[in-house]
């Protein structure tokens, strides 16, 4: 069993079979499995980095003010087609043909839970 | 659940609200055709040093070694089962005090700080 | 749109670069003003020393700091190149009285003698009155 | 009738947060050089601020996280280093600017040299730090700075004609020395829109406990107490302007200088009240940039911190108060010019703007943070204005630094 730093694949480029950038890691879906907490999902996009904040509304607006806002290239890519093995170097494990499949069409983000919402 | 907006980077406490440290790494356990799982969370310095590169972490971690001893070479971890809240901080079912997490600071109480009259 | 925005913005240290450099490369225009500047202050000094409300030791310790600054003023003024010896020379001989004045302003200050440094401040206006003359004529030429 | 008295002990404690040797220096120096014409930089970086301390405040309470807090957390470690380091240098000459301000005000009012001031101060404020409490250093000191008034007062008492005090307040261009002008400009604005004030601001709230209901206190303290502090400078700078403009002191490079704003119109007690204002307002600003570097520190990684523990029970953030305390102590010690510190000080402040402020903008947008208290779109357009700006002064204060500076 090989245990790896999630943290280290954060904003990782990730390539196509063919070499090509699909874009970088974005965001780590994880979800409650029994009493285990497990990884399901890896998003890739083109705004690493704009993707943590892109909670925000301000953060899609200035993206739409620079005209950068492309939101067709997120991919969710399911747990067992991205090898972490090597953080630094996530390895796609699906074929060209397959990636279409990931592509996330329309805005279906996942809702935030509050976290304001604790204090009273 | 958003790891790296939800979890990474997050304020640290044990059952009795100490600010322990903040969430520096995230360890996962990869599993033979199963889902990777959270194992623990990483804090200290040698964890946020190996963000910032490779270079900077193994210095860091000699660094600590050579300071701390051999217990200090590697980042603190806390087991993710222990976790038993996740809101404005993330509450962990631990006491500090039985940590080495602490070590430092408890160094600078004893040989620095609390020597000064007044602490 | 946006491009422009990002080229005027690079253009900007540039502007401040030229804007920046024509002013500060008169030494002789800077110090004589600073000289000017700092022998009006000696004189507040030495007029809030004589009305009793500095105490002696900041009025001396004033003094001796501007005629400090006043030398270095001086010795920049009387190294500088110029075109018009003549009127360069009216620059500094003013420029020197002033530093002399506000020297011999400070030596009475801390002797607590009243009446030279009377005489000191009367020096100081006198020299300082001098410095704006020769000051005005040698840039009306100059431009 | 106690949120009153909140809002009037906020409104005091944020005077004393505002006056410190930055802003009283550069209102100095553009008064007599360029007389009421500079009044509109005040006013502007009042304006500033007052939008910044209000969202740190409504951050804060709302989200209970400071402004370092949701830095780290919403843009990860590697992110909030930069800020971090921007932050912990500009502190750093910020408070050694402040320590030099009480030796003057030492050397002033002794006549022994400010160099051998710079430690006994810091010592002074290490000692008020490690025995006080937070209300204590926010409230005491902060009323002690209400004697800045004085210059309000001398103001006044020197009849400006306020019309031509009205026209400064709206941006004009320089009829000489130009490089020097803005770079007047951009040290006031870096006077005035400090990031150690926004951030101190918001762990104050943190350590006060404040909560929802302390919106509307906030929200008044943010706009009065700003304001009340802007207004303190355009006083210093009216003075400045008719005192020594007016006698042709126009090159106010020299500390010696500054007493004599006040001596022509109170006479001994004008040297005595400048003496006092300025020690005050630096001991004050002193203080809370030592206490604002350990909570950076401390909230950055995470460790304990606040200013009512033992220094046992928070070893850490006691050790980098009492160190960046005894360093920032050194330069003085060693010689160095308090007033060319303080001005080169504040232009550097101004120039670190965008990145202590760009994370406003998103922070005080997400509702997972501030809920339905998020920013409006004026609010957001000041942010945006205050980022602008902070990176235009960025790429214009490195050249004035090194050709416009005194």
């Amino acid at each position: 069993m090989t245990n790896v730093n999630l943290e280290h694949l954060a904003g990782r480029r990730v390539c196509s079979e063919s070499g090509k950038s699909i874009g970088y890691i974005e965001e780590i879906i994880a979800e409650q499995d029994g009493d285990d907490l497990v990884v399901t999902e890896f998003h890739i996009g083109i705004f690493a980095a704009f993707e943590r904040l892109s909670a925000s509304t301000i953060g899609t607006a200035l993206l739409d003010f620079f005209r950068l806002r492309r939101r067709s290239g997120l991919y969710r890519i399911p747990w067992d087609k991205l090898d972490i093995t090597d953080p630094a170097h996530p390895r796609l494990l699906c074929s060209d043909d397959e990636l279409p499949g990931f592509e996330d069409i329309g805005n279906s983000r996942i809702s935030p839970a509050p976290l304001h919402q604790r204090d009273s | 659940m958003q790891l790296l907006r939800d979890i990474l980077d997050k304020q640290v406490v044990d059952r009795e609200q100490v600010k322990i440290g903040k969430v520096d790494g995230l360890v996962a356990e990869l599993r033979q055709g199963k889902p990777p799982r959270v194992i623990a969370i990483e804090l200290g310095s040698i964890a946020l040093a190996r963000r910032l590169g490779a270079q900077p972490g193994r210095w860091t971690a000699r660094l600590a070694a050579k300071l701390g001893g051999k217990l200090q070479a590697r980042p603190h971890r806390i087991a993710w089962h222990k976790v038993r809240d996740i809101g404005v901080d993330i509450e962990f079912d631990m006491d500090v005090r039985r940590t080495k997490i602490f070590a430092w600071q408890h160094w600078l109480r004893d040989h620095v700080v609390g020597r000064i009259p007044g602490a | 749109m946006s491009s422009i925005a990002w080229r005027s913005l690079l253009l900007l240290p540039v502007l401040a670069l030229a804007l920046a450099s024509c002013s500060s490369s008169e030494t002789v225009e800077q110090q004589s003003k600073l000289a000017a500047s700092t022998a009006e202050a000696a004189v507040l000094v030495i007029d809030a020393w004589l009305s009793g409300a500095a105490p002696p030791h900041y009025a001396s310790a004033a003094l001796q700091s501007f005629a400090g600054t006043l030398g270095d003023a001086d010795r920049q003024v009387q190294s500088a190149p110029s075109s018009d010896i003549a009127r360069r020379d009216a620059l500094k001989s003013a420029v020197g009285r002033v530093t002399i004045a506000a020297a011999a302003a400070e030596r009475a200050v801390k002797a607590e003698q009243q009446i030279q440094a009377r005489q000191a401040r009367q020096d100081l206006r006198a020299a300082q009155a001098d410095l704006a003359a020769a000051y005005r004529q040698y840039f009306a030429q100059q431009q | 009738m106690k949120k009153l008295l909140e809002i009037s002990l906020g409104v005091v404690t944020s005077v004393g947060g505002f006056l410190e040797v930055g802003s009283m220096a550069t209102a100095a120096q553009a008064g007599a050089l360029f007389g009421y014409q500079l009044i509109w930089a005040v006013v502007l970086g009042t304006i500033c601020i007052i939008f910044l301390v209000e969202m740190a405040g409504r951050f804060a309470a709302v989200s209970h996280h400071t402004i370092a807090d949701g830095i780290r957390e919403r843009f990860g470690f590697n992110a909030f280093i930069w800020p971090l380091l921007a932050v912990l240098l500009v502190n750093f000459l910020v408070l050694s600017a402040e320590i030099g301000g009480v030796a003057v005000a030492a050397e002033l009012a002794t006549g022994i040299s400010f160099q051998w001031w710079a430690l006994p101060v810091a010592f002074l404020a290490w000692l008020l730090l490690w025995k006080g409490t937070f209300g204590l250093i926010e409230k005491g000191v902060s009323m002690l700075g209400l004697v800045t008034l004085c210059f309000v007062v001398a103001a006044v008492m020197l009849r400006p004609e306020w019309k031509e005090v009205a026209v400064g307040a709206v941006p004009s261009l320089p009829h000489h020395d130009t490089a020097k002008y803005w770079f007047m400009a951009v040290s006031i604005l870096g006077a005035s829109i400090s990031p150690y004030l926004f951030m101190f601001y918001s762990s104050g709230a943190i350590e006060d406990q404040w909560d929802k209901s302390y919106l509307g206190t906030n929200r008044a303290i943010a706009g009065l107490g700003m304001s009340f502090g802007g207004t303190i400078s355009v006083g210093v700078l009216i003075v400045a302007a008719l005192v020594l403009g007016a006698h042709g002191v126009t090159e106010v490079d020299d500390y010696n200088q500054l007493p004599l704003m006040l001596i022509p119109i109170f006479g001994f007690w004008g040297f005595v009240l400048f003496v006092a204002s300025l020690a005050i307002a630096c001991f004050g600003a002193a203080l809370e940039v030592a206490l604002q570097q350990a909570y950076l520190v401390a909230q950055g990684f995470g460790w304990n911190w606040g200013e009512d523990l033992k220094p046992r029970d928070d070893p850490g953030f006691s050790l980098v108060y009492t160190l960046t305390l005894f360093l920032a102590a050194v330069p003085i010690a060693l010689g160095l010019d308090p007033l060319k510190l303080t001005i080169f000080s504040m232009a550097l402040t101004a120039a670190s703007l965008p990145l202590t402020v760009v994370p406003f903008l998103f922070l005080l947008n997400d509702d997972r943070y501030v809920g339905k208290h998020r920013n409006g779109v004026i609010s957001n357009a000041a942010v945006i204005f205050v980022i602008a700006l902070g990176f235009v002064l960025a790429v214009v204060t490195i050249p004035l630094q090194i050709f416009g500076g005194t």
